[in-house]
């Protein structure tokens, strides 16, 4: 599409990113038609990690697909559970006793510090920091996967929530370790914020890049940081607050103009909020004994026939779990809305026009796991 | 180091050997020395700055292979003799081959231009400056040739990038370099750092206190705003983050180091490292004097020299091992200043960068000649009669005039540099600047 | 000391008859482009041997470091030149030879002739304008009018690449962000709802 | 597009023009990473941590020749210092919940495997990785509550820790062992024999858990030996050792004090090396652990040592004088044993059919039982995912139809003892026709609490 006449005929070049490249955060193609410098064309190829998981759960019981969603977004295995515990819960009418809902949201909320904290890590090492904050943010990351060690068993496979509860209660030195890890969480956000935020040169490398206006990213149907990045103050927590988020007050961040720099200073603030809700969690946690779960709740359960579907606002955005139920022991239809898949979508749009140098910068700023993406 | 030899071989020993046969052994020393120096300070440099860096990200760097990872360099030298050197079928093997060696070679050439300590120089080219520059742009040509003849896109990208990275970055360089010529009248680097004795800048020696060897440029404006600017377009040239576009960009894999393996690769490695250390020493010897320090000149002054053959050579060691160590300390300080810089700061973009260099730092530099002109003019002009003005300060030298030249230059230097970075702060291309690229046809809806 | 400076000699000037030769003949373009640079090495090598330090040393700045990648960058970017084939001997090469010899004759024999070539003893040291000092002077003195003519004339060479490069930016073609697209769009609606 | 939000405000990022001059800011990053250039060399932030008993006995696993120091994150609030745990020589000490691949437990002094094969942990098992096959009473064919084999797939097991949840008897838990990593690959297949784990040695990795479960436990191991006839139920390795020391022991007891029915008393002979082999006998194996319990709870530790390789008691002498004490302690209190007619009833050849007399059984005590205390868990009949379940899909089939005949006979004298079977899921076959009825019952009573709560 070049205008005739005077044009002076350059070549366009077709540059491959992936699907196996350093930068492309898991097993994700990206064919890129440049011309010169700028892009004008960008077409996202992936299913590399495709592992059939919504088949296979239509195969095992419910109680069997716990441990698959773990495998969903690999860095937020409690967010996923808590979506799916949510959905059956929902389907079998099974109550979540008050220790259980305070313990859920701690896990969801220590889940969210440590993929912002290793999101923001992977977006600047995209620009080429050289994982310098990534080991800060990694850092930070250790310290809760040892905590979600000591209570579920695993650092990454968490496999923790249970239909009405959670597996266990929580070990005698965990709340006194959570506090001391809520203590040490600001000097890693304000240090983060105070070495990248007025950065020069992170500010040329961000300011302006990517933009998503307000209108293209409600009709991509995007949400989660990357739709609050573009200013619209929408987050399930507060839109349609599930289990006890109506107890806890915290704001919600957005950005102006929905570039990479906004996404980045959204995410910053969001690990705020989520210390503030883990210290009004830990003043309000019960310590009702034995009630991290609900006694009567039978783990193998054949839920009356019909579906559900519930949302969550997990670290990437609407994690939703769609069950439909025939009154057996199997799922009938078990359906994921995973967030990374629909905040791709219009990565094509926002690299449009940019440098190719921008495209891996843009991709770190949406944030995507192809566990999710791929399923 | 020829004046040593022949006082060791002709006034110790007594054999009284032709001039052209010291000259032959001092300079075959002299190689053989340069040539274990530096393939050595290359492997304790990629020690230093991967046990530097680990400290920075709170981890504790190379410790398993020898007492605290001390060998670890040794190791990696003996995994790129044994891995294989794969050659592209479609490459062109001979310049393929070659590429590598073009680009090393040239930095082992600008070693024989770096004096170590006092006397302790391979050769004292009186354009040594120049020489060292004219040099490392034969790299630029190394590069092209590496990035043509792996016959692969990314290695071509890459190729070009470093290149015009290369060539639009020496341009501040030898500006800001030409500032210490103007300041000391002479390209030869022996002489340079000989300038840089002292207390203060304008060889003003204050009575009563000896001589210190503390008047490095640096601590006159002049030569402040040229070290930024130098140590700017040092870290482009040396392909040092922020400006690692070529070597480790995101898009294009390794640049044009991309299809290369086993020892060609490492020699590759061993340019950048080498031409990182000798930016550093360049660095050291134009802004902070080189093997300068305390101590040296009253050392040196019972050495064996020119000015007095009868001195002891031990004095000659003694100031050199002093003035070596002074060195390679400002050196690696320098070096580990690189490596803070590696761990805290993100990568421009190519376009950004070539606009940074052309926007900010070539600017800068003509205005630093500019008043490192004003510097000269006020502190060395003779008196004039009809100059009345020049008159009321003092005869040429004298401290009040120091004193003028260096508030006015100060003044001017920052008034430029704040300037700069208010103009460089220019936002995006506005609507209408897009609506009248419309009216050129350029732009089409689609 | 001379038989060993001649022997020299005669080693730098085959490097550079050789590499000159070698730089018509190769095929392949960026192989005679590279064969052009060792002979401008050559050339430094001479001049160092003449003990013309600096001008050894700006030979080899600005030949090998500028103009060799100026060429290097025109070939790389010139599409098709770097094929390789299309270097065929033409069939009637003799006479390329033939108005190649008649040059050599009509220009470089008289000159040649008229020369006496007896060696004089070597120019003393002052005299020599060789070192970085004398030709600054120089510069400023003797050659001050030679001196600004270049000066201009590189200030003309530059003032044309800008623009031609801001001519040749303006016509290409711009693609737009997807912001700027819909602000575009919007202002156009403007314009026409103001109509 | 305003969201009404309550307890909290929509706050807008503050982009804000870089007030300061160019360079000052990237001067602050620089100043962060100078600070934890300067405090990582001397700071640490892994604090050291005493190792427990059993991280610092020597894994078999694999060699370690440092002594391995065990470090934690005690402090999280620290953000300086080094980060690194240096691997082999320094661990970072794994909380009890650690859960890594499963293994079997086994009874450190009777040597009994507390696992009684009752398939709960190869049905939940989500990759089906779990393989088992039921014990046979060698002389009468039936099946005995004990496992003959069990094969665990490490290679495909992702360690989710349900059949450690799911088990009835606490006799498969998450192991805390990690360095798992082989050359050759079928190794990865375990077999029994490499499952094992005494006791003792999970309780020395997760005290706190095996607190809880080790009451349960005990109690229904002890009913189960009861109900393996001969050295069924030992931990391989350690049968000839255990049948060894009851031999032994039932010599002495038979020189000593012929009884009338002569029970030969078998000596709890804690694992000595390798003492004679005696024939053992299901009461004296009861006694012993009765005895060990009561010691226990009394406080008077009896000789054995719980260590899993506690050192070789001083001498054997010692030990059969505080058994034959045990013994006069145990006629005077024990209740007198029921003999559940298990046993007794033909031995059917094939495992099989004893599974479906122990599923009629239950059948008709639930009938009548009250809900057994611990969660009902009817195993759901996952579809076979693999051949082994196939068969054993067809064999049930078989049951279906031979239960009918049985059930009659079985339900009469059905066992009066603790209800400790093992709650084995009602079968998918032909249903019986009480229990259809009584589902069709439950199903219905679901179908009314939804219609009412619609309302």
């Amino acid at each position: 599409m070049k205008a005739e006449g005077t044009m002076i005929k350059t070549e366009e070049l077709q540059i491959n990113i992936g699907p196996q490249h350093p930068s492309t955060h898991g097993v994700f193609r990206m064919l890129v038609t440049v011309d010169g410098e700028t892009i004008v064309d960008l077409k996202p190829v992936f299913g590399y990690l495709h592992r059939n998981h919504e088949q296979i759960a239509e195969v095992n019981t419910y109680l069997q697909n716990m441990p698959y969603t773990d495998r969903l977004d690999y860095f937020n295995s409690m967010a996923n559970n808590q979506a799916y515990a949510m959905a059956v819960e929902k389907l079998a009418e099974i109550e979540v006793p008050e220790r259980a809902e305070y313990i859920r949201v701690i896990m969801v909320e220590l889940t969210r510090i440590l993929n912002h904290a290793s999101a923001l890590g992977f977006l600047i090492n995209d620009m080429g920091a050289w994982q310098t904050p990534l080991a800060f943010g990694m850092r930070e990351r250790e310290k809760i996967l040892d905590l979600f060690e000591s209570t579920s068993g695993a650092r990454l496979m968490c496999n923790y929530f249970r239909f009405g509860g959670v597996v266990r209660d929580l070990p005698p030195d965990f709340v006194p370790r959570l506090q001391s890890l809520l203590t040490g969480l600001p000097t890693f956000i304000d240090e983060f914020e105070r070495m990248l935020r007025e950065n020069e040169i992170l500010r040329i490398r961000s300011e302006g890049i990517g933009v998503l206006p307000k209108e293209v990213a409600i009709s991509y149907s995007v949400t989660g940081p990357v739709l609050r990045g573009s200013g619209i103050p929408y987050d399930i927590r507060k839109a349609e607050p599930y289990s006890i988020y109506d107890r806890f007050d915290f704001d919600v961040p957005i950005g102006t103009v929905g570039d990479v720099y906004d996404r980045f200073l959204v995410r910053i603030e969001e690990m705020r909020q989520s210390k503030r809700i883990l210290e009004q969690a830990l003043k309000q946690l019960p310590d009702a004994e034995g009630g991290h779960i609900n006694p009567k709740a039978r783990q193998n359960i054949r839920p009356p026939v019909g579906d559900a579907y519930t949302r969550i606002e997990s670290p990437k955005g609407e994690l939703g779990f769609y069950l439909v139920s025939d009154g057996g022991q199997t799922p009938y239809r078990y359906k994921v809305r995973a967030p990374s898949f629909i905040n791709l979508t219009p990565l094509s749009d926002m690299c449009r026009g940019y440098k190719v140098a921008d495209v891996v910068v843009i991709l770190g700023s949406i944030d995507i796991v192809m566990g999710e993406v791929d399923r | 180091m020829a004046d040593v030899i022949n006082h060791v071989l002709n006034t110790m020993l007594g054999l009284n050997a032709p001039e052209w046969l010291i000259i032959f052994i001092s300079n075959s020393i002299a190689v053989t020395l340069i040539f274990a120096i530096a393939p050595l300070q290359m492997l304790f440099m990629t020690y230093f700055e991967r046990r530097a860096i680990a400290r920075m990200q709170d981890r504790l760097g190379p410790n398993r292979v020898g007492p605290k990872g001390i060998f670890q360099p040794v190791a990696d030298g003996v995994k790129m003799f044994t891995k294989e050197d794969i050659v592209p079928t479609a490459a062109d093997k001979m310049v393929h081959l070659l590429a590598p060696c073009v680009v090393a070679a040239p930095v082992m050439f600008m070693f024989a231009v770096i004096p170590w300590g006092p006397g302790m120089y391979a050769v004292d080219l009186d354009t040594g400056l120049l020489f060292f520059f004219a040099i490392s742009s034969v790299s630029a040509v190394g590069l092209m040739m590496a990035g043509w003849a792996s016959y692969n896109k990314f290695a071509l990208l890459g190729a070009m990038r470093a290149v015009a990275q290369m060539v639009s970055y020496e341009v501040p360089a030898l500006i800001s370099i030409a500032v210490i010529v103007m300041l000391t009248n002479s390209m030869s680097i022996v002489s340079i750092i000989e300038a840089q004795s002292g207390l203060f800048i304008s060889q003003v020696d204050v009575a009563g206190i000896p001589d210190l060897g503390l008047g490095w440029f640096i601590f006159s404006p002049v030569g402040l705003l040229g070290f930024i600017c130098f140590f700017i377009a040092a870290l482009a040239e040396g392909e040092r983050t922020p400006f690692d576009i070529p070597e480790a960009d995101s898009e294009i894999v390794a640049g044009y180091m991309t299809e290369y393996s086993g020892m060609k690769f490492a020699l590759f490695f061993l340019a950048q490292y080498l031409l990182n250390f000798l930016l550093c020493a360049i660095t050291v010897i134009t802004f902070f004097g080189g093997w300068q320090g305390p101590g040296i000149s009253w050392l040196w002054s019972m050495a064996v020299s020119e000015a007095n053959p009868a001195g002891n050579p031990i004095f000659n060691v003694l100031a050199g091992i002093l003035g070596t160590f002074y060195f390679l300390a400002k050196t690696y300080f320098f070096f580990f200043v690189m490596i803070w810089i590696r761990g805290a700061f993100p990568r421009l973009r190519v376009d950004q960068l070539m606009g940074f260099g052309w926007k900010f730092v070539i600017p800068l530099t003509i205005v630093n000649i500019f008043s490192a002109s004003l510097w000269i003019g006020w502190i060395r002009w003779e008196l004039n009669p009809d100059l009345a003005f020049l008159s009321a300060l003092g005869e040429p030298y004298s401290f009040a005039r120091w004193g003028f030249a260096f508030v006015a230059t100060l003044v001017m230097n920052v008034a430029a540099y704040t300037l700069m970075t208010r103009i460089n702060r220019s936002p995006d291309e506005t609507i209408d600047e897009l609506v009248a690229d419309q009216v050129f046809g350029a732009v089409t809806l689609r | 000391m001379e038989l060993l400076i001649q022997i020299i000699f005669v080693l730098i000037s085959t490097l550079i008859l050789g590499a000159a030769v070698m730089v018509v003949r190769t095929r392949n373009v960026i192989h005679s482009a590279l064969w052009l640079i060792a002979s401008f090495f050559g050339i430094g090598a001479l001049y160092l041997l003449l003990e013309a330090e600096f001008l050894a040393i700006a030979q080899v700045l600005i030949y090998v470091g500028a103009i060799s990648v100026l060429i290097l960058f025109a070939i790389m970017l010139t599409h098709n030149v770097t094929s390789g084939e299309g270097h065929k001997f033409y069939q009637r090469w003799w006479l390329a030879l033939l108005v190649s010899l008649m040059l050599f004759a009509v220009i470089l024999v008289p000159t040649l002739v008229g020369q006496d070539w007896t060696i004089t003893a070597r120019p003393s040291e002052e005299s020599a304008i060789a070192g970085a000092v004398e030709m600054g002077t120089a510069f400023m003195r003797e050659y001050l009018l030679p001196f600004e003519i270049a000066a201009v004339l590189l200030l003309v060479a530059l003032t044309g690449a800008i623009v031609i490069a801001y001519e040749e930016r303006a016509q290409r073609r711009r693609i737009l962000t997807l912001a700027q697209e819909l602000a575009l769009r919007k202002q156009q609606q403007q314009n026409h709802a103001e109509e | 597009m305003n969201i009404p939000i309550e307890r909290g405000k929509v706050v807008t990022v503050a982009r804000g023009q870089s007030t300061s001059v160019a360079g000052f800011s990237l001067s602050k990053g620089l100043g962060v990473v100078f600070r934890h250039w300067r405090r990582a060399w001397f700071e640490k932030q892994h604090q050291n941590v005493p190792a427990t008993a059993s991280e610092s006995a020597p894994n078999a696993g694999n060699d370690k020749s440092k002594p391995t120091a065990f470090v934690t994150l005690e402090d999280m609030s620290k953000s300086y210092g080094t980060f690194t745990v240096e691997y082999p020589e320094q661990r970072i000490k794994l909380p009890e919940a650690y859960r890594n691949m499963p293994v079997l437990l086994y009874d450190d002094e009777t040597g009994h495997e507390l696992c009684t094969s009752c398939f709960q942990c190869q049905r939940i098992c989500p990759p089906q990785v779990i393989h088992m096959t039921q014990a046979k009473d060698p002389a009468s064919g039936k099946p005995v509550p004990s496992v003959a084999e069990f094969i665990i797939e490490y290679d495909a097991c992702m360690s989710c820790g349900f059949c450690a949840e799911v088990c009835p008897f606490d006799a498969i838990k998450m192991d805390h062992e990690f360095e798992l990593s082989t050359h050759d690959h079928p190794s990865l297949t375990v077999y029994k024999r490499d499952l094992n784990r005494p006791v003792s040695y999970y309780e020395s990795i997760a005290p706190g858990f095996w607190a809880e479960a080790r009451e349960r436990a005990y109690k229904k191991l002890a009913t189960n030996m009861k109900r393996r006839p001969g050295a069924i139920g030992i931990a391989p390795h350690l049968t000839e050792k255990i049948t060894a020391a009851q031999a032994q022991a039932a010599q002495a007891a038979a020189a000593q004090a012929p009884a009338a029915k002569a029970p030969a008393k078998k000596a709890a002979a804690p694992r000595a090396a390798d003492t004679a082999a005696a024939p053992t006998d299901k009461e004296a194996k009861l006694a012993a652990i009765r005895a060990r319990n009561a010691a226990q709870k009394g406080g008077s530790a009896p000789a054995a040592g719980t260590a899993a390789d506690a050192p070789l008691p001083t001498d054997k002498e010692a030990k059969l004088a505080a058994i034959r004490a045990r013994n006069a302690a145990k006629k005077g209190g024990s209740t007198p044993a029921a003999e559940t007619s298990a046993e007794e009833s033909p031995p059917t050849d094939d495992k099989a059919a004893r599974l479906a007399a122990i599923r009629a059984r239950n059948a008709a005590k639930k009938g009548d039982a009250t809900p057994s205390e611990e969660s009902d868990q009817p195993a759901a009949e996952t579809p076979p995912a693999n051949d082994k379940a196939a068969r054993l899909a067809a064999i049930r089939a078989r049951n279906a139809a031979q239960k009918a005949t049985e059930a009659a006979e079985q339900a009469a004298d059905s066992a009066t003892s603790t209800p400790e079977a093992p709650a084995s899921s009602s079968e998918e076959g032909k249903p019986l026709d009480e229990k259809a009825a009584r589902l069709a019952e439950i199903r219905a009573r679901n179908a009314a609490r939804k219609k009412g709560d619609q309302e």
